[in-house]
């Protein structure tokens, strides 16, 4: 199964991807995607406002939409929320799998779920000012292509 | 009663987080709350302005705005949004 | 740059990762592929035999490709050889860029290539029983794709 | 004098990892290289029946079977890769 997560705490990325496969030997692939504060523009902090209830719902039907689509063995979903630093830790999809095209499939299909359906909204603080983060067309085009059968 | 969420700018611009209304027995729709609602403060008026930036999720689902809210017990009001 | 490495000794395939976003902010995606043995059908053991100077130059080729085509931030493909068992790391590709996108693209890529091109052969043992492993058509049609513009 | 490297069951049907060879005037490509190879040994004939089967590198190169063998150093043969 996928465990999800929604915390303010850090992760460690690598021991989450390393326990999914701890003491088994049937899982040949396993892909994690971190995702990172980045300093663009000057960017001094990020804030991830959520609705928690709403989030935490909806992250575990998308896991078990992600677990009922492709054959996988494991997976984590960890979501962070509250304020973060450049080079922190935001979000991390981790996926086990017997081969890697399932793997591969399923953490990109949960990165476009959670950009443009998990309820987060990200605001920017670049000194004193502070700006919320607008979606990205970009992202909905992406979540948008696991849509079509 | 019905309890509203707001999240990111409208909950700024509304200036709280949530709020617990007995609603009009004309509003029935998604829509039409947020016709109601927009008329309850220039916070509230200036937080609906734009409609196209708002999204809703009903009971912690998303919903369109023409979805009814016969049923509903929570309803939450925000940007699109930016996770991920 | 992606600094490819061939080698008997075991990997951290955390630390490879984390590694690549050390110090820095301007990362905002790392992906993370590994492939591990599988225990498929009474597997004990899988031994990779490899072309040294081919795989050394080879790899690095692909990667400098990979470098070109994506707009990547820094990059690690380790591929063992010699004896593993079940449950042990082969392979890993890190990749690091601004953006999801580009990340798994070459992720994929990279791991793409070097079923079907980088000069390795795996043998398998099941008991006394040696076999070697047949190239899968499957492997080639996910190289093909990156081929066409 | 050409440096042969064989490897995986091309390897172990052949008995041996390396060679070095004079080979005939005749043999200017990866086709009549094959050709030749097998007359060498049952050995070699039983590695190179299946050409289907056999992949070739030269100096650390992919090449076809039609590939002109004229400056090469090394060459390298083998069944199909399977790593990753």
């Amino acid at each position: 199964m996928i465990t999800t997560r929604v915390q303010a705490e850090a992760f460690d990325a690598g021991a989450e991807a390393a326990a999914l496969a701890a003491g088994r030997s049937d899982i040949g692939a396993i892909v994690s995607f971190t995702g990172l504060v980045r300093a663009d523009d000057g960017l001094t902090a990020l804030t991830l406002e959520h609705y928690p209830a709403m989030t935490a719902r909806q992250i575990a039907a998308i896991a078990a939409q992600a677990w009922a689509r492709w054959p996988l063995l494991g997976g984590t979903v960890i979501h962070r929320h509250g304020r973060l630093l450049p080079g922190d830790p935001i979000v991390l999809v981790a996926i086990a799998s017997a081969n890697r095209g399932a793997a591969f499939a399923a953490a990109e299909f949960l990165m476009d779920w959670l950009k443009t359906r998990a309820p987060f909204w990200k605001q920017e603080d670049r000194g004193d000012e502070q700006r919320w983060v607008a979606a990205k067309t970009s992202d909905d085009d992406a979540a948008a292509r696991w849509e079509t059968p | 009663m019905i309890t509203l969420l707001y999240f990111a700018w409208v909950r700024e611009r509304i200036g709280r987080d949530e709020e617990r209304l007995a609603l009009p027995a004309g509003v029935t729709t998604v829509t039409a709350l947020l016709d109601h609602l927009a008329t309850l403060s220039p916070g509230h008026a200036a937080a609906l302005a734009d409609r196209a930036a708002i999204r809703i999720a009903i009971d912690e689902d998303f919903v369109s705005s023409d979805a009814a809210i016969a049923d509903a017990r929570e309803i939450a009001i925000f940007p699109p949004v930016t996770g991920g």
